[in-house]
């Protein structure tokens, strides 16, 4: 593992180099923000600004504490699809409000579901796999998932003409 | 042929300097944004990875003309084949087309100064030399023995060589790849110049297009796949364990979900090149401009949904066997129908066989032949009995090789002039041509023979029937390296010997032609302006003299 | 506006094209990272759905207060990073930098927080190994996914920290102006790696709880 | 050695799929041929300077041929996928009665297992006209059986089983190789198949060395490693369940449900036991995991087999 205390090490240095650089940096006045004078409307703006975000956390706040609280009642199947459909609810919100998707351009928006359509290929077709599997699989669970299948193993165990003995 | 006066084209001003005299210190050049200058540290990377490659199959294949091998261990040969495997997909065909054409062509077919993000750039260039620093450490240190697919447990458990390195080199110069693909994507959208349409963009930048779609959305999942195979190997974690109720061939799906389209990555920018060489050299518009495009994008799209041709032997259902094979024969349609159009391109056209030309006249001979040899492992019984033996690798060498190298070639050829300013030997390019392309044939031809008759892939000994195929094969191989070899030799040469090519030597109508050969550091003096569809080669009409080489109209100027 | 001019990159036309090229830029690349992730997705998905009773018993062992406690950091610490890029787009300095602080600040006790939980982890041998204390096999597997999913979370907000210190320095010091497409690629790149975490919380923490 | 061993057509399967692949080759030839004829003729009569007529093509034919070909292309693959996909249902599933040969694949060989309790190394004898079925598991990394007379290739992954089956036609010795890449000797690992008639083959497996039959051997295994100690003895304290007539039996568990006790539940049970517990037993049994070998657990699976009266296996062993 010398190879990644070097790294490690490389990545300190870097680091330092960098603190160094900007700290020495010589300070260029310019304009500065916003600029309402009084601090009254600086709290406005203040206030303006961060309404939004401060909305958008407590409702994910909530939206998560139902989750995990959602997580304790015995629902069977039905825990995983909530915590999930909440997580979604969350992602959307997180992704509308926060990343802007809202106010986004509609290519951004596409490439942002793009990525998502792509996942979901992904997992139709490798589930298409192993949802429709008789052979190959995880050795104890093979007759779990296909309980009704004709499979290959219904045929495994007649041994009826299995040995063939010697005349 | 320098002399003729185009329309619109600008003539070379006094004092316009080209990206090549912006600055001569190596360190000029390993801090360029310029994506010219990156286009050409790429070349000269992937050019050395080329011969590296071809170094480790030469080997393999003098090895292979004796039944029992003749100097060679198995392990050396498995080592041997999965290096070629690993430089040849990775530090070569993946970069080869889009990180040296693509990057000094895509701005300025499109009228642009340079890539939207040039720094990174410049930086997914340090990562393939990073990925390639580390592939260098483990040919150095002893090489890797999994096959370039690194299947698991043989490569998270078994394999007693370099998997860890040869995955790192992988992992990274993955990310050299998304970096590029981001890159095209966001310079095709947002940095086209005035007048330049979706519609109005030549195939070629269809053809980055789609392939950085295909980087950016698959490259990441191989990475993935190689941190769990390196999550297995060097903490011990049971990821693919089949004793722990995991899966090996869970692997085989996330690593093809990547290496399918892959061969995408590899094959889209190849067609890319050659339609823009057919329509110049035939003097006509690509047929079927528009389903070209749409063609591309959905062997693109598509291109996601087959990976699991790869795995119908390894143990996936039925079903799944089925589905899969259904979308290979789906996915083979558009790729069909790009062959026709070129086809058809051809047909009254003007046609002239300057070297560009030949190896696009190559490359539509063997890609047909690869394609419809993709047919056989499309359907799954067939694929049954070929796969894991030689039928595959002619496959698939026929579509990268014979496909995307003779397309390498071709845009080498097509666009040398405008990179370097210079004119190649003509006679010695044309014979190139035609020698890579017997060698190709005979090379790997065979290899179909053989593969049909049972002779299994990856194999250092090997039973005695299939020694004269073997033979042959290593005998085409030698052919194809001396055609290899020649254009590294008369295309230097050409650097320092080569008559000044002026700026459109081709009489072509891309904007890439109507600024200076070499363009100058910005791409292009003034602003360019689109004004026309691409290809308008026939708006010139009807020939005036058997020679007349009119210049057609070309899709922009500058203003 | 010298600050705008300063702003302007080299191949972009104008500062609105680059202000969207970037932003479309970054956004390309989140879709790469999605894939990235969702092979990690794939994996769990799979073994989860032929192990569904040993990942349950698996994932009580995980630490929930430590989980939903990490899960309200990053969620405060979008909430500030929103902020940041707010005033920054409407060029407030200090507010800028006294929200992105906040918000490595916020990354950083995630880190803490996660270093503590994965020393709980490590006292009960809940690596995969010879010691592993669950009985079924499987449950191997779920914690496999746990280091390797909750690990590569940690670099990626690592990378996300960092990224986030440098820009506040260059803020700070004035090499960068605040106004600029700059704060939006970091913003939205540190949402991305919040995101994430939201899907690997019900993973990893909220199963097997009832 | 001669190039009969790979490319005799030995079964029915193997003929059917030649014939699908010289179909598909006299597609593509055709398809060759007139792209390389269309090529030749348009880059001679084309060729620049030539005095053949030029103009453009109406627009209209423009988009009739390229829909022409879209579609034609399109149907033909479909029947291409249709043909190769029938090809493949009919090749599904074997017959009930198959003749079930286990293999086990190792760096670098197959080990053969026949019903019999025959064993042979790199070297299959199989009845002819007989429906066998090979089930194959690995001890180590993914391994491949490829037999290229019988057109057949699977996958031998650790830890699963995956399956073939053939009904071979011609008698002869042929090839079986490994054809998925599994370590340093892969090229190494292979062996022959012979298909023999069925007296040959009852001669050979009489004349094998090893006396018992697979469920012999594992009636041995079962006291010898310990499983008697629990299930085979009234006695006894630990409350285990009895294994007569336990295979093909529906088996209720604790958590409800019922699942068949067939060879994958067997093996389930020796490696994994405490999983999928049946009702009204406690999780006390070790796992055998490391103490049987591959071979060993098939054989204690076909003494498990034996003890069940649904099968007839009883009276052959007697």
């Amino acid at each position: 593992m010398r190879w990644l205390q070097r790294f490690w090490t490389a990545v300190g240095v870097t680091s330092l180099a960098f603190l160094v650089v900007t700290g020495l940096a010589p300070q260029r006045r310019a304009a500065e923000g916003p600029r309402e004078s009084t601090a009254d409307e600086r709290e406005r703006t203040l206030w303006r600004l961060a309404r939004g975000p401060l909305l958008i956390w407590i409702v994910l706040l909530v939206v998560l504490g139902g989750s995990a609280w959602s997580a304790f009642f015995p629902l069977g199947a039905l825990n995983p699809t909530i915590n999930l459909l909440l997580a979604a609810l969350m992602l959307f919100i997180l992704a509308t409000f926060l990343m802007d998707l809202k106010s986004a351009s509609p290519v951004v928006r596409l490439v942002a579901s793009a990525g998502v359509l792509w996942v979901v290929f992904l997992f139709t077709l490798t589930f298409t796999d192993y949802l429709s599997r008789r052979q190959s699989l995880p050795i104890e669970q093979s007759r779990l998932t296909l309980p009704h299948a004709p499979s290959n193993r219904a045929g495994f165990g007649n041994s009826e003409s299995t040995p063939r003995s010697p005349p | 042929m320098t002399d003729v006066t185009l329309p619109f084209a600008p003539q070379k001003e006094v004092g316009t300097e080209s990206f090549l005299d912006a600055g001569h210190t190596l360190i000029s050049w390993l801090t360029t944004t310029d994506h010219k200058r990156i286009a050409i540290l790429y070349a000269i990377s992937i050019t050395i990875f080329f011969f590296i490659g071809g170094i480790a199959i030469g080997l393999v294949r003098l090895e292979l003309i004796e039944p029992s091998g003749m100097f060679l261990t198995s392990d050396g040969y498995n080592r041997l084949f999965t290096i070629h495997g690993i430089i040849m997909v990775w530090f070569f065909l993946v970069p080869s087309i889009p990180a040296t054409m693509g990057n000094f062509l895509l701005p300025l077919m499109i009228g642009a100064r340079d890539v939207a993000f040039p720094r990174l750039n410049l930086l997914s260039w340090y990562l393939y030399v990073g990925g390639a620093a580390f592939t260098i450490y483990v040919l150095v240190a002893g090489g890797v023995d999994t096959g370039w697919t690194f299947y698991p447990p043989f490569s998270s458990d078994y394999s007693n060589s370099h998997v860890i390195a040869a995955a790192a080199g992988v992992f990274v110069v993955g990310f050299s790849s998304i970096a590029t693909g981001v890159n095209f994507i966001t310079t095709t959208h947002m940095l086209r110049c005035p007048g330049m349409t979706w519609f109005r963009l030549p195939l070629f930048c269809w053809s980055m297009y789609a392939t950085s779609l295909v980087m950016v959305l698959a490259t990441p999942v191989l990475a993935m796949s190689l941190v769990l195979i390196v999550a297995e190997r060097a903490f011990g974690l049971p990821v693919f364990d089949a004793a722990k109720g995991g899966d090996p061939v869970l692997f085989q799906h996330i690593f093809w979900f990547y290496s399918h389209p892959a061969v995408y990555i590899m094959i889209l920018p190849a067609m890319g090149v050659v339609s823009e060489v057919f329509a110049c050299f035939a003097r006509r518009q690509v047929f079927g401009y528009t389903f070209m495009v749409y063609a591309m994008m959905a062997i693109a799209v598509i291109g996601f949904m087959v990976w699991g041709h790869h795995m119908f032997v390894a143990g996936q259902s039925q079903l799944a066997n089925l589905v899969f094979s259904f979308l290979s024969f789906i996915v083979a349609v558009p790729s069909a129908i790009k062959v026709f159009n070129w086809t058809a391109t051809l047909y009254r056209g003007q046609i002239g066989f300057d070297a560009p030309m030949l190896y696009a006249l190559g490359f539509l001979g063997l890609f047909t032949i690869g394609g419809l040899t993709g047919l056989f492992l499309a359907s799954v019984p067939i694929d049954i009995q070929v796969t894991d033996t030689y039928f595959v690798v002619a496959h698939f060498h026929f579509i990268m090789v014979g496909g995307s190298v003779s397309a390498f070639m071709a845009g080498i050829h097509y666009w040398w002039p405008k990179v370097t300013g210079r004119l190649y030997n003509e006679f010695w390019a044309k014979f190139a041509a035609i020698t890579m392309f017997l060698g190709f044939n005979m090379t790997f031809m065979p290899q179909f023979l053989m593969g049909w008759e049972g002779m299994p892939r990856r194999y250092h000994v090997y039973p005695p029937v299939f020694q004269i195929w073997h033979v042959l094969s290593s005998g085409g191989a030698a052919i194809l390296a001396i055609a290899y070899i020649m254009p590294l030799v008369y295309l230097t040469l050409s650097l320092r010997y080569g008559a000044r090519a002026g700026n459109n030597p081709w009489h072509a109508t891309g904007l890439e032609w109507q600024t200076t050969s070499p363009p100058p550091k910005h791409n292009f003096e003034r602003r360019p302006v689109v004004i026309a569809d691409p290809y308008m080669y026939h708006e010139i009409g009807q020939p005036r003299s058997s020679h007349d080489t009119s210049p057609p109209l070309p899709q922009g100027r500058q203003i | 506006m010298s600050d705008v001019s300063e702003a302007l990159q080299e191949p972009w036309p104008n500062l609105a094209v680059q202000r969207e090229g970037v932003s479309f830029g970054i956004w390309v690349f989140l879709a790469s990272e999605i894939l990235f992730f969702s092979a990690l997705f794939i994996t769990y998905a799979v073994y989860r759905s032929f192990n569904p009773e040993a990942f349950a018993a698996a994932a009580k062992e995980t630490e929930l207060f430590y989980g939903t406690l990490n899960t309200g950091l990053l969620l405060t610490s979008s909430m500030t990073m929103t902020i940041a890029l707010r005033a920054a787009t409407v060029q407030w300095r200090g507010v800028t930098l006294v929200a992105l602080a906040l918000t490595a600040a916020l990354g950083l006790a995630f880190l803490l927080c996660k270093g503590l939980e994965y020393h709980d982890d490590l006292t009960k041998n809940l690596f995969p190994s010879a010691a592993f204390p669950l009985a079924a096999p499987p449950a191997q597997l779920f914690w496999m996914m746990y280091w390797i999913m909750t690990g590569i979370h940690a670099i990626h907000l690592s990378a996300g920290i960092a990224v986030d210190i440098a820009v506040l320095l260059l803020f700070w010091r004035r090499i960068l102006p605040v106004q600029g497409s700059t704060m939006e690629g970091v913003a939205t790149y540190w949402h991305f790696v919040d995101s994430v975490w939201l899907v690997l919380y019900p993973l990893l923490y909220l199963v097997g709880r009832s | 050695m001669s190039l009969d061993q790979f490319i005799t057509e030995a079964s029915g399967y193997a003929r059917r799929v030649d014939e699908t692949f010289w179909i598909l080759v006299a597609i593509s030839c055709v398809v060759v041929f007139l792209l390389t004829g269309l090529i030749l003729t348009f880059i001679i009569r084309y060729r620049r300077g030539s005095d053949a007529p030029r103009g453009p093509l109406p627009e209209a034919l423009k988009h009739e041929i390229e829909i022409g070909w879209t579609s034609a292309t399109f149907f033909l693959f479909l029947f291409l996928f249709w043909w190769a996909g029938v090809e493949l249902m009919a090749a599904s599933s074997p017959p009930k009665d198959a003749l079930e040969i286990h293999v086990v694949a190792k760096q670098w060989m197959f080990r053969f297992q026949h019903p019999s309790g025959a064993r042979e190394i790199d070297e299959l004898h199989v009845p002819l006209a007989t429906p066998v079925r090979l089930a194959m598991t690995s001890e180590d990394v993914i391994h491949d059986l490829y037999i290229p007379a019988l057109r057949l290739k699977r996958d031998i992954l650790p830890d699963r089983y995956t399956y073939i089956w053939f009904t071979a036609t011609t008698p002869g010795t042929y090839h079986l190789t490994c054809a998925e890449f599994c370590g340093t000797n892969h090229s190494r690992m292979y062996g022959q198949l012979d298909i023999v008639t069925m007296q040959d083959y009852a001669r050979w497996t009489t004349a094998q060395p090893e006396g018992d039959d697979l469920a012999h051997q594992g009636d041995k295994l079962f006291h010898t490693v310990g499983c008697s100690g629990c299930h085979d003895s009234p006695g006894s304290t630990v409350h285990a369940p009895d294994l007569h007539n336990l295979y093909g039996r529906l088996v209720q568990l604790a958590d409800g449900r019922t699942v068949t006790a067939d060879e994958a539940y067997l093996r389930d049970k020796i490696l994994l036991p405490n999983r999928d517990i049946p009702a009204g037993y406690a999780p006390d049994m070790p796992s055998f995991r490391g103490v049987l070998n591959e071979g060993q657990i098939v054989a204690v699976m076909a003494y498990l087999k034996s003890l069940s009266t649904t099968s007839n296996e009883q009276g052959a062993r007697q």
